[in-house]
């Protein structure tokens, strides 16, 4: 499949944004009191968000979970708006509400991000539905853990979506690791995307550390399913190189594998392919990079110096009072 | 007036809704096809008249529906979907408590999520305490849910039409035991705003706080008590949450005397809110201990002796009514 | 295979027990006020209970659902205590708390029975955890509907059963029904068998109007659970001949398919079996009947006389109060 | 006396048990190898030391885990399950609630189920709403079902082995927020009855009923309240269901005056059964207003500020206190 420059320019971004982000909020969460709660980081993954956010449409929506920060940027989200919220700060874009871990961003079809595991995926039928009610040609993407696999509410989801032929495409983000549990110690099954035939719908492994591939299994099943021909499961076969989050020792991670999916990193990669297309050189990959830093760290300014939330402000978003 | 079950008058306001918005759909299920051919039950004949694309019978799949609510909703439309039974509303729980209720304050206010779960609640029809487990208190103690628990079919009417037209997740709990009994519903379009609770009888002696099938017993015991010249004030709650305080501290200002009334479970029960609210809004106006008459701390035993006994009933009522005059 | 004529007549007796039993439960319903609650029969469905029990030790467990007379008293539960509980009667083996929707007969290895669909899954899987941890040769058999087949229990269950590879055999018993709904209206996947790749486990399909077949599945998925390599998956396609209850008009449910099953009853598909290998005289067939139909009427007899639970009786058993 | 925090001492009382009955097992989502690597943790070390028979971590699949435990339990072994953080309870509700909870009385007293579920809960380490949920009123409005939440290690310790000793499910929620800070624990054997609440402070003024964290913060008010001559009896229920009423009772026919203090939200909190059951059984000794100071009725939100907001504080309950002296 040829895949558009520009695309593959998108893509780069994207993963390069996320890089510089989640490296910026590692440090940050080193300085105590400045990050409150956990921080949960794709390094490694950034091909993920990348690829499927570049197959998809811009009102087509996404729902993720407590990983979040990879598909919100390529999504679109402003960086200032996501760390402020991170932050916990009032700029967030949840007003200091949600956090890292349900970070919800409507203005780029994000409409809300669950950490509860698995979680997402009946709430991605539902948005699905509501598409083929409407009749559009838009489809909604859940993004989910190995793990995820295993709950219940993964079951459930993808045979409704099945049987509703729903425009909806479950990408299952397979980083090898569930919190400390490695993958062959939560399930059996040699690979998640076997399930799809169990409901039945169409199942798909791709080199998840591939932006490329990632792209291309995308736009497939977002054709498919925009068709009116249902959902699909794809499986991202990916690596999670930190820790579940920042406080993890990782020592259930053979160094050794560390090391080797460190050397698959989807960046490089990427980079790689495209200075010897020609397409970018390494001076233009270099200031791509400082570009990146840069709005990070502005990002992390405006967080920085965006005031708390009042008090009173706690109340509020509870309900919708004009109701 | 039209006389009308509260199955019936469920009916009326899906309907009624339904053809006024193109985005109010239903799922749940066997609310389509059904093991019941029965015009009394909510959801009778809305197949036939909307069709299969806004009436969806659903797989056995009680996270799915709860979940098919939440997306759908957030993305704009206005679901209606079913548990059930109340006991089966824990397998939907995660999707209503920690999605229904917690997205919109985790966007910040963004997000809206305009849905109603209707739940059929009720013990009296000998199918165990898998069934017929009163669990209102539950979704009561969930800040980002309405819960609305009708009594007559006009409220069931009113409050449900309502209940679509939130933006907010409706938790909307009927007791099947009031599908059959007829009750009067005015026939012209009708809303009842939910957060008020409603009056369904007074008397200066003593206020009983209640809701849902309870209130009839309330209503069955202050007659019977009327002769005895005791008057009673039945204060129907019909909104749990927003619970309307005001209507209760009044009222009890008044009579000086609370009890309250449920079928749920007596530990942990909404009865300990409503008192709570009394003792700490209107304690220099009571002149009696509180009382409660609730369901009695056991799962609904199907035995038919010990499932009436598990029932409140107007006995008990105007006893404890009788213990604190 | 060759199975024993003992345990053919064993199949033949229990199927013909379950047919005079909720014969009768039909017509006691017909009384107003005679019998409580729901009545949920599985006409034409009793050679998936007989032929699972047949294959059971009496010290195996099963794990039972709402539509339990068939499994139960083919392991072996007492008539009169069934009927007794259906009555709501302080005789009845629950001493009237269950009534006939979760009937529990610890005396025959079915601890709890659940109505919750999907209910019974997870439950079984830590039954058969018990028997391994225990080093024990026993085995758990869960029994549960098609309709059961897409609650988010059944996923978590046999993801776990066959990742600690548990004695459990997994039977779902495929009426074609979930309540009203077809089983293509509620998933999309042409057997519930077929799913068993997704965890992985075998996964069998089998004629569950057959006893014998539905005895020799049940024998061979025992005795890999029993030898420590794990779960199986086994779906007996069968049909539920009245409605979902005994109010149920089955209005949605063709004539001609009701009578094309009803064609295929397993209880003279067996008997003529029997009858044709010489094993039964038609003589015997009927005087088994006869005492079928003795043995119920002592159930109802024994019903009837019991006394009802006195009021205070409803506090017992909530607690073990010893404790 | 060693001195351990509560997650050690948690850590302890399993370990006995566990060296005690070869039929107590632990299962939960990273209870055995974890991303944390921190020996105050509850379940650290123990995989090490009783093997991975016995220590059990599963997939992520909350239904499964406590499914597990009621099938293992009428099997006859002794469950001790997890349940990772209170939101999550929501999954495993049908498990706990209508099995755990109901099948020993729908089998007229014949099967048991020896059982307990763990859960960690509580504000305070800025994860927001869907990690941060006390859902004890859930828990206690359940017939069937015990329910414990211990404020000190050696509380801890000691009704936790009380716990996985009963023969009956047993709920038992810890909160982090205790797991690191040192107390006192016995070093010989010793059991806690569950069903005694703990007087952990006399005084004549007001009686402060509380439990788990919120103990710790009603210590503290009182000792600040007593140089203003303000003497606080401070009542730790420890364990909700069964709810030791005499206890309370007792307390408050000598102070006259009730304060319940909990983290969890306002309405329909557990505060409301405390207040009912004072005002049915001792509303004459009453001499002012009910009071309870509780979590706002709002999903408690990540943001430090609002988080600690979130959270009763003493300055919160002492002006509680003083406004009804
Ligand atoms: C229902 C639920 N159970 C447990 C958790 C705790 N938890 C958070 S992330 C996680 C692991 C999830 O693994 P996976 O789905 O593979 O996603 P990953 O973290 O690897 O991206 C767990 C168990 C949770 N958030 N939700
Ligand atoms: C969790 C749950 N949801 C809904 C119900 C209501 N209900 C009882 S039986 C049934 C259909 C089950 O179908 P299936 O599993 O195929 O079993 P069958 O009745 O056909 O034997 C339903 C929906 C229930 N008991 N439990
Ligand atoms: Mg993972
Ligand atoms: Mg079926």
């Amino acid at each position: 499949m040829q895949v558009p420059v520009e695309k593959k320019l998108e893509m780069l971004r994207s993963m390069m944004l996320t890089r510089a982000f989640e490296d910026t909020l590692q440090e940050l969460c080193q300085i105590q009191g400045k990050i409150p709660g956990m921080m949960i980081l794709c390094t490694g993954q950034e091909a993920v968000g990348s690829g499927v956010c570049a197959a998809l449409e811009p009102n087509d929506f996404i729902i993720s979970n407590h990983r979040s920060h990879s598909h919100l940027l390529a999504k679109g989200a402003d960086p200032k708006a996501l760390m402020a919220e991170i932050f916990g700060k009032r700029t967030g874009c949840n007003k200091g509400k949600s956090g890292t871990l349900h970070l919800s961003v409507p203005e780029v079809n994000a409409p809300c991000t669950t950490t509860v595991v698995g979680g997402g995926l009946p709430i991605s039928v539902g948005v699905a539905f509501a598409q083929k009610y409407r009749k559009e040609k838009r489809v909604t993407v859940c993004l989910f853990g190995d793990g995820a696999a295993d709950e219940g509410s993964f079951h459930e989801a993808l045979n409704l979506a099945s049987l509703w032929q729903l425009p909806v495409v479950f990408v299952c983000e397979n980083n090898l690791y569930a919190g400390a549990q490695r993958y062959e110690e939560h399930t059996r099954v040699k690979s998640i995307a076997e399930r799809a035939a169990g409901y039945p719908m169409p199942g798909a492994v791709v080199d998840g550390n591939d932006a490329l591939k990632v792209y291309a299994a995308t736009l497939q099943a977002r054709d498919h399913a925009a068709g009116g021909r249902g959902p699909t499961l794809i499986e991202c076969k990916t690596y999670r190189c930190r820790g579940h989050g920042e406080t993890d020792p990782q020592h259930y991670q053979p160094k050794e594998e560390i090391a080797l999916w460190k050397e698959r990193c989807p960046i490089p990669r990427l980079q790689t392919e495209l200075l010897s297309d020609g397409i970018l050189s390494s001076e233009e990959i270099h200031r791509m990079e400082e570009a990146m830093r840069e709005a990070v760290q502005e990002a992390v300014r405006f967080a920085e110096e965006s005031p708390w939330p009042a008090i009173e402000e706690a109340f509020d978003d509870v309900y919708v009072t004009n109701s | 007036m039209q006389q009308l079950g509260m199955g019936q008058a469920v009916q009326q306001a899906l309907r009624e809704e339904m053809n006024r918005d193109p985005n109010v759909f239903l799922a749940g299920e066997g609310i389509g096809v059904s093991i019941h051919f029965n015009p009394y039950l909510p959801t009778h004949g809305l197949l036939d008249e909307f069709g299969p694309d806004r009436v969806k019978d659903t797989p056995v799949s009680e996270q799915a529906i709860a979940g098919l609510a939440v997306g759908a909703s957030v993305a704009g439309l206005r679901p209606v979907v079913e548990i059930m039974f109340n006991p089966f509303f824990t397998l939907a729980s995660d999707m209503i408590v920690n999605h229904a209720a917690k997205l919109r304050y985790l966007s910040g206010g963004k997000s809206t999520f305009p849905m109603v779960v209707r739940i059929k609640t009720g013990a009296g029809f000998g199918a165990g305490c898998q069934h017929s487990h009163n669990l209102e208190a539950w979704v009561a103690h969930c800040p980002g849910l309405k819960v609305v628990m009708p009594s007559t079919p006009a409220d069931a009417k009113g409050l449900l039409k309502s209940a679509i037209r939130d933006d907010n997740p409706v938790v909307f709990i009927e007791d099947m035991m009031l599908y059959f009994a007829p009750g009067p519903v005015p026939e012209e379009e009708f809303l009842i705003p939910l957060g008020k609770a409603d009056v369904k009888r007074e008397g200066e002696h003593v206020t009983v706080v209640t809701w849902s099938k309870m209130v009839g017993v309330a209503l069955k015991a202050a007659a019977q008590l009327e002769e005895e010249g005791i008057h009673v004030e039945v204060v129907d709650l019909r909104t749990l949450v927003p619970l309307d305080k005001e209507t209760i501290l009044a009222s009890v200002r008044r009579t000086g005397r609370l009890v309250v009334l449920h079928e749920a479970t007596r530990t942990g029960g909404f009865a300990g809110e409503v008192c709570a609210v009394v003792t700490e809004e209107a304690f220099s106006t009571l002149k009696a201990p509180f009382r409660r008459v609730t369901g009695p701390d056991i799962p609904v035993p199907v035995s038919p002796p010990l499932e009436r006994f598990y029932i409140p009933d107007e006995e008990k009522l105007k006893a404890a009514i009788r213990e604190i005059l």
